[in-house]
């Protein structure tokens, strides 16, 4: 059994409940303990760093000593905005050793920063450390005829000298993971195109018109949902969507699901364990693809044997 | 440390199949208890080759002049010896097939009291680098440390310091017994020599010995084994690692931890660079 | 004790011998080993330039820092001056592509050798001054200048006949 | 007995009005070896050289001070002065009293009259040890090998050909050409560039004194200016060259079809080939890669169609050997490859392609016979989104300089496509517009005002597609807003980088490179051409991105360079280098290991006199030798001597203050 460190972040506890159910359930099928950091605070988010520095800095650093001490390899966030602010904490820390010192004696006391623990999200987790293939061999119903597109956001994979995993631009462990469910991840160019969340309620123009581009290019590429790995993506592009129909006319219909609900789904877990009455856009319709096969294109087989019988010998 | 049988076994060995024309080892001093060097050319001399912990001089030395350059030559060495011949394969000075290398794993050998020498408490390589046959048991480099006298000096007042040395190199006799001991030191015309030192650092007086040694100890930094070959030859008993080890720390903590003779066709740290070499130095 | 009181009187004593003095107007004599292509094109740009600096300094034309031998910065405090100032071109700009390269190393230790044989460490320098560096040229041989002139003379061997 | 002659000048006022100048040439008097010591207001006039050359012949003088300006400015002048009287100019010595005394001390006259004094006394002092000194001659191979078939490689050798001195020319792949081949028309004339270079790849073929040896690379250079030695191997081409007509029988009927690199692989070609219609020599090659005869010994149809039997398959590489004197290198450029542009989705999307592509389609004998098509499904695009600044000026992703001709083909582009697709409009980004060139800034506004190409400021963010169409997203900073451009095909204007082939040849000729991969020139502004390595020279992109006319330029240039090295029967030189004492030299070769251009040799000697055994030690090659003293520094034997910085000449000078 595997051990890790599990940071939940204040919306695994409330908007995206149905996020950190599906992980818990996921992960013990998975044969991973997870053990929650006892008194975790806030990681400051995007409030913190636009204060003060050095704020921004203790707060996730506070979570990062009292993770060391469960002495666990990894420690895994959920949330994607979390996952970066300890990130970036934790680059800085081991970059410059003396302010782990001088915060630690000024602001926060819970012991020396240690900097041996590996920071990962849970997608990164599910990626590296278990990895598709273990993944596949859990799948007891699998997704096929399911379209999905996989949403990534901006924090899960940049700053690239920050996270250290995959591409920042065009990143494809999600949709790695996705085929080994036996889902079809589409080709979906705004993986890594803002959602708008830090607007989320302070200017909702700015979101709607960043979110409605994303939802607009993830129905073009012929999805049946969009799926997440951050509850703020979740939640603008769940939450906003009928805003964004309503005002731009366009019928979505896209329903926005975790990664670990389609796991959770696939592992075979009664649907009523993925709580999607959670979901603002209905989600049924576009589960309901699942078990449908699609057809293949005999022509395009037999131009691709062409193709090949071209470049040898006629 | 007695391998006194075992060269005795080689050297009668290697005259047996004729594979050498010389033998270069230690016998015992007549009339104390020091060896000195012993080359022989009659295979009824082996009985008389030892080496024990008194067989402290670099005999890489016997390969510099020409006669023993053109013949097969079986050779004794320590640890720090077996670097300087391994430099003098690198510069050419020594062919390899004409030389047969018996190295000796060193435990240190002694100093004139009966200590062990400073130079093998601070001995970083004690195994031979080169050889052809291996005697005793290897046990590895060693961390490098800074020179006990040289700690000593540094924190001393410079006005101290050059008191000391001033003092001290006044005594050379510019006989050139220290160019002579060093196996490295093989240049038909030398920076010590009378001839272009009178040129270089005034022929009589009494700052020309400090300031030609101190030019001969830069043709050796770098290259320097720290074998004390000089300082055993020195007449006047003057401290000649002083220049030597200063340089050579000041390579090492400077030139990619650099020491010389350690590896094959490294030619000393003079005759390469690096783009990161210091340059705070500089104005 | 003695040193602080002849410097007080503005005797000026060499930081290596304080019996060693020289009356209060006394001036260092600096040998300056230029390149040609970088350090001593800079120091004609001095010139046509018409900046100033203090005239201590001696100039000797090499090609090359690389040709510079230890043998010339120990023989010039040997013999009458009292620093000696070393430079070449910038790494990189070499006229012979590498040879301040080799240079600098031989002048790190020979610095430092010289410091713990009893010569203060700033009677040897080192700079790099490239041709189009005309006010560098300028403030660095004032710097030596003054450098040397806190360091008092050197001449220890001065009685001695070359 | 040494007989010194001292010329003191005033130099109008520069040097008499800080330098109490009588005083001075009193003071060089005082020196025993100083037999005449005078002044003059001008020295480096006519009537100051005369004084000169009379002071030399009157006092049978051994040696020359003129204590002056400085020695960068006058020395050459009284060098020649001394000649004139008869005397080795090298015992010349200048004492530079006004760039380092009269003009850096002009408020301490004392001051600088006593330095003015001991500059003097250093450089009588130096001058005493100074040697005769011959100019040296270096026998000369009137021959240049050419590195390289483009436009560079063979407009040199085409003007050192005309000349009258033989030429190798060497190009790696089966044709010469180059990249000049592959474009359709060129900036900012829009003249049809096959139309003007093709002209010249024929003269090349058919020049007396052009050597041309295609398919075949230089793996060897020994030797130093004038006096090279290089290895040619010539890649099997499994056909005889000297038998086949290039009927082109054999490249019809090869069954195998493999990617056209010529095409930026947007078409097949046969694995018998010749690059393009107009290749020089037109003469096919088998690519041993593809072919199934020489991979697996089936098939051998080219050999049975070719009426000549000049298909060869046992044919192996093949050394050559050839004396030259000078090299030119010119290998040209390749392009980066714009992948990291993750965003952009190069790679996932058909219709995002490079310029060069463009260029082929656009070529009337490219594969798409002149029409751009969009590859993913055959169409005409109308709306063509032209993105610059791909990889340069981009430290993240690409490399941080400018390519510098991207500005201008792309205008190019956006004209080209305007006349093949009537009715299609360009959209250009650009970061800046650089067009500092003749003609070049009228060039961009055609392509504005003619063409109707919209210019956009600012880079593209996204690329997405929506359809069939690519959505390009980007900033029009002008007015700073997003703009989105529906387009069917994307150009992407990739950087030009160095041959990756560089840094290897560099270190086979022995010349350097700089980070980028680009052979390094001597001097940035004013030895463009030349390398740090006598005797070999740059032109092209080799050196740096440049446009069609700079490379023709620089070639020419090369061409220059190369008929003066060649215009005496032995080349001459400064005679200041070093020279090894073989008494000395103790032969640990560490200035072999030392000298920056491999200019000592190792020699056997007798190892004593009469002696038949043999010994090592090093030797100068006077040809390369550029006298810089590192290795002097380095002999501790004290075997190797600089002449005109002779440690005695140093010495002397330390001593003599």
């Amino acid at each position: 059994m595997n051990k890790l460190t599990y940071f939940p972040g204040c919306s695994a506890h409330g908007t995206s409940e149905e996020f950190d159910h599906t992980l818990k359930l996921v992960m013990k099928t998975l044969d991973v303990q997870m053990e929650e950091i006892p008194d975790w605070n806030c990681c400051g988010a995007t409030s913190a760093h636009v204060m003060t520095e050095n704020l921004a800095l203790a707060l996730p650093m506070r979570n990062l000593v009292l993770a060391e001490k469960l002495e666990n390899k990894t420690m895994g966030i959920a949330c994607a905005s979390c996952y970066s602010r300890m990130k970036v904490t934790k680059k800085h820390l081991d970059e410059h050793p003396d302010l782990a010192h001088k915060i630690n004696t000024t602001i926060i006391d819970e012991g020396e920063y240690k900097g041996d623990i590996d920071v990962k999200s849970m997608l990164q987790y599910c990626f590296e450390e278990i990895g598709p293939e273990v993944i596949k061999s859990k799948v007891t119903k699998p997704l096929t005829g399911l379209k999905v597109a996989c949403y990534y956001g901006c924090l899960l994979t940049r700053p690239k000298d920050v996270t250290h995993f995959d591409s920042p631009e065009y990143p494809m462990s999600m949709d790695i993971l996705m085929e080994a469910l036996g889902a079809k991840a589409m080709e979906f160019d705004f993986k890594t195109e803002c959602c708008g969340a830090s607007f989320s309620i302070s200017n909702t123009d700015v979101v709607e018109s960043l979110s409605g581009k994303i939802l607009e290019v993830a129905k073009e590429s012929g999805a049946h949902m969009i799926v997440v790995a951050c509850p703020l993506c979740q939640s603008n592009l769940d939450m906003r969507q009928p805003d964004i129909e309503r005002h731009t006319g366009q019928k979505f219909a896209l329903p926005v699901m975790y990664f670990t609900q389609l796991m959770a789904l696939a592992f075979g877990f009664p649907e009523k364990e993925l709580k999607l009455p959670k979901h603002i856009v209905p989600v049924q319709e576009a589960l309901s693809h699942i078990g449908e096969i699609e057809p293949t294109p005999e022509k395009v087989k037999k131009t691709k044997k062409a193709v090949e019988a071209e470049s040898e010998v006629e | 440390m007695d391998h006194s049988k075992q060269i005795q076994e080689i050297a009668s060995r290697l005259f047996a199949e004729n594979k050498i024309d010389y033998f270069v080892g230690y016998r015992q001093n007549s009339f104390d208890d020091t060896q000195v060097p012993f080359l022989i050319t009659d295979p009824a001399e082996i009985p008389k080759l030892v080496f024990t912990e008194r067989s402290v001089f670099n005999l890489s030395n016997y390969l510099k002049p020409d006669h023993t350059k053109r013949k097969r030559v079986g050779l004794v060495v320590k640890g720090c010896d077996s670097r300087a011949l391994n430099l003098m394969l690198t510069e050419s000075q020594v062919k390899r097939e004409n030389v047969y290398i018996i190295g000796i794993c060193c435990e240190g050998v002694l100093n004139e009291k009966g200590e062990k020498a400073q130079n093998c408490v601070e001995c970083v390589m004690p195994d031979p680098v080169v050889y052809d046959e291996i005697l005793g048991t290897a046990s590895g480099k060693r961390e490098y440390i800074v020179n006990a006298d040289i700690k000593e000096l540094a924190q001393k007042a410079l006005t101290e310091r050059a008191d000391y040395f001033e003092n001290i190199f006044e005594n050379c006799i510019r006989c050139n017994a220290c160019r002579h001991s060093c196996p490295l030191c093989y240049c038909a015309k030398c920076c010590i020599d009378q001839e272009t030192s009178t040129l270089y650092h005034g022929a009589n007086t009494s700052s020309a010995g400090m300031h030609a040694l101190m030019t001969w100890s830069l043709h050796l930094a770098g290259r320097c084994v720290d074998c004390r070959n000089c300082e055993k030859a020195c007449p006047s008993h003057l401290p000649l690692h002083l220049l030597h080890k200063q340089n050579e720390m000041v390579i090492y903590e400077n030139f990619q931890q650099h020491l010389a003779g350690m590896e094959k066709d490294d030619r000393g740290a003079f005759y390469k660079y690096s783009l990161s070499d210091p340059d705070d130095f500089i104005l | 004790m003695e040193t602080e009181v002849k410097k007080a009187q503005g005797t000026m004593v060499s930081a290596e011998n304080p019996d060693i003095t020289a009356p209060a107007d006394w001036q260092p004599v600096i040998m300056g080993i230029l390149c040609n292509w970088c350090s001593y094109a800079g120091s004609d740009l001095t010139g046509t330039s018409r900046i100033q600096y203090p005239p201590n300094i001696r100039i000797i034309r090499v090609p090359c820092s690389s040709r510079v031998d230890p043998w010339f910065i120990i023989k010039s405090l040997q013999t009458a001056a009292d620093g000696v100032l070393i430079s070449g071109c910038h790494p990189g700009d070499c006229h012979y592509i590498s040879g301040n390269y080799y240079a600098r190393r031989r002048f790190l230790v020979t610095k430092k050798l010289l410091n713990f044989i009893g010569y203060h460490e700033n009677r040897v320098q080192f700079s790099w001054v490239s041709a189009a560096e005309g006010p560098k040229f300028a403030k660095v041989v004032a710097k030596v200048t003054e450098d040397i002139k806190q360091l008092g003379p050197l001449h220890r061997y001065k009685k001695e006949n070359f | 007995m040494a007989r010194v002659g001292v010329f003191v000048c005033f130099c109008g006022a520069n040097i008499a009005d800080f330098i109490d100048v009588p005083a001075v040439v009193e003071e060089a008097k005082k020196v025993k070896e100083v037999k005449v010591s005078v002044l003059y207001k001008y020295m480096c006039s006519d009537p100051g050289q005369q004084m000169i050359r009379d002071a030399i012949i009157q006092n049978r003088l051994t040696s020359v001070v003129v204590a002056a300006c400085s020695p960068r400015m006058h020395e050459k002048t009284f060098r020649k002065a001394l000649s004139d009287a008869g005397m080795n100019p090298y015992l010349l010595e200048v004492a530079n009293i006004r760039e380092h005394s009269s003009w850096v001390h002009q408020k301490d006259k004392k001051a600088a009259t006593e330095k003015a004094n001991d500059l003097i006394r250093m450089a009588i002092a130096k001058s005493i040890a100074n040697e005769q000194l011959h100019e040296i001659s270096v026998p000369v191979t009137k021959r240049a090998l050419v590195i390289g078939g483009g436009i560079a490689g063979i407009q040199a050798a085409l003007d050192i050909a005309d000349a009258r001195i033989p030429v190798t020319l060497v190009e790696k792949s089966p044709s010469i050409g180059g990249r000049m081949a592959q474009l359709d028309e060129t900036f900012p004339t829009l003249d049809c560039s096959q139309c003007i270079l093709t002209p010249k790849m024929v003269d090349v073929a058919s020049h007396p004194y052009i050597e041309l040896i295609p398919y075949a690379e230089v793996i060897e250079l020994d030797g130093y200016v004038g006096n090279y030695k290089a290895k040619i191997k010539k890649k099997a081409s499994y056909v005889n060259f000297d038998t086949c007509t290039g009927c082109g029988a054999c490249t019809q009927k090869c069954p195998v079809k493999v990617p056209n690199e010529f095409n930026m692989n947007i078409d097949k070609r046969k694995a018998i080939y010749t690059p393009f219609p107009q290749a020089v020599p037109n003469k096919p090659v088998i690519d041993a890669e593809h072919c199934t005869m020489l991979l697996k010994g089936k098939c051998g149809i080219c050999a049975k169609v070719c009426e000549k039997g000049s298909i060869d398959y046992k044919m192996v590489d093949e050394v050559i050997e050839r004396e030259i004197g000078a090299v030119v290198v010119a290998t040209g450029y390749d392009l980066w490859d714009p992948k990291p542009y993750e965003e952009y989705g190069v790679g996932r999307y058909k219709d995002i392609i490079t310029s060069l592509e463009f260029e082929r389609m656009v070529s009337a004998s490219g594969p798409t016979n002149g029409v751009p098509l969009r590859p993913s499904d055959g169409k005409v695009p109308k709306n063509v989104v032209f993105i610059k600044c791909i990889g340069s000026r981009d430290e993240a992703k690409g490399i941080e300089y400018c390519s510098k001709i991207c500005c201008m083909y792309t205008a190019k582009h956006a004209i080209l496509l305007h006349h093949k697709v009537h009715d299609s409009h360009a959209y250009i980004f650009y970061m800046d517009i650089r067009a500092a060139g003749k003609g070049y800034e009228e060039f961009v506004k055609r392509a504005q005002v003619e063409t109707a190409a919209t210019y956009l400021r600012g880079r593209v963010s996204k690329i997405y597609k929506k359809g069939d169409k690519l959505m390009v997203r980007g900033e029009d900073a002008q007015i700073g807003q997003v703009v989105e451009v529906e387009a069917d095909l994307v150009v992407l204007a990739t950087a030009v980088i160095a041959p990756h082939e560089n840094p290897a040849l560099a270190r086979l000729l022995g010349i350097s490179y700089d980070k980028y991969g680009y052979l390094s020139e001597a001097h940035p502004k004013l030895r463009p051409v030349e390398t740090a390595k006598a005797g070999i020279f740059l032109a092209g992109c080799t050196q740096a991105p440049k446009d069609i006319p700079d490379t023709v330029a620089q070639a020419s240039a090369c061409a220059a360079k190369v008929c003066g090295l060649f215009a005496g029967d032995t080349l001459k030189k400064d005679p200041m280098i070093s020279t090894i004492s073989n008494e000395f030299c103790s032969g640990c070769l560490n200035c072999v290991k030392v000298c920056p251009y491999q200019a000592i040799v190792t020699e056997e000697i007798p190892l004593g006199h009469g002696s038949k055994e043999l010994r090592t030690v090093a030797k100068i090659n006077e040809g390369v030798c550029q006298g810089c003293g590192s290795c002097v520094a380095i002999c501790r034997s004290m075997a190797i001597s600089l002449a005109g910085f002779t440690d005695p000449q140093i010495i002397n000078e330390i001593v003599a203050i």
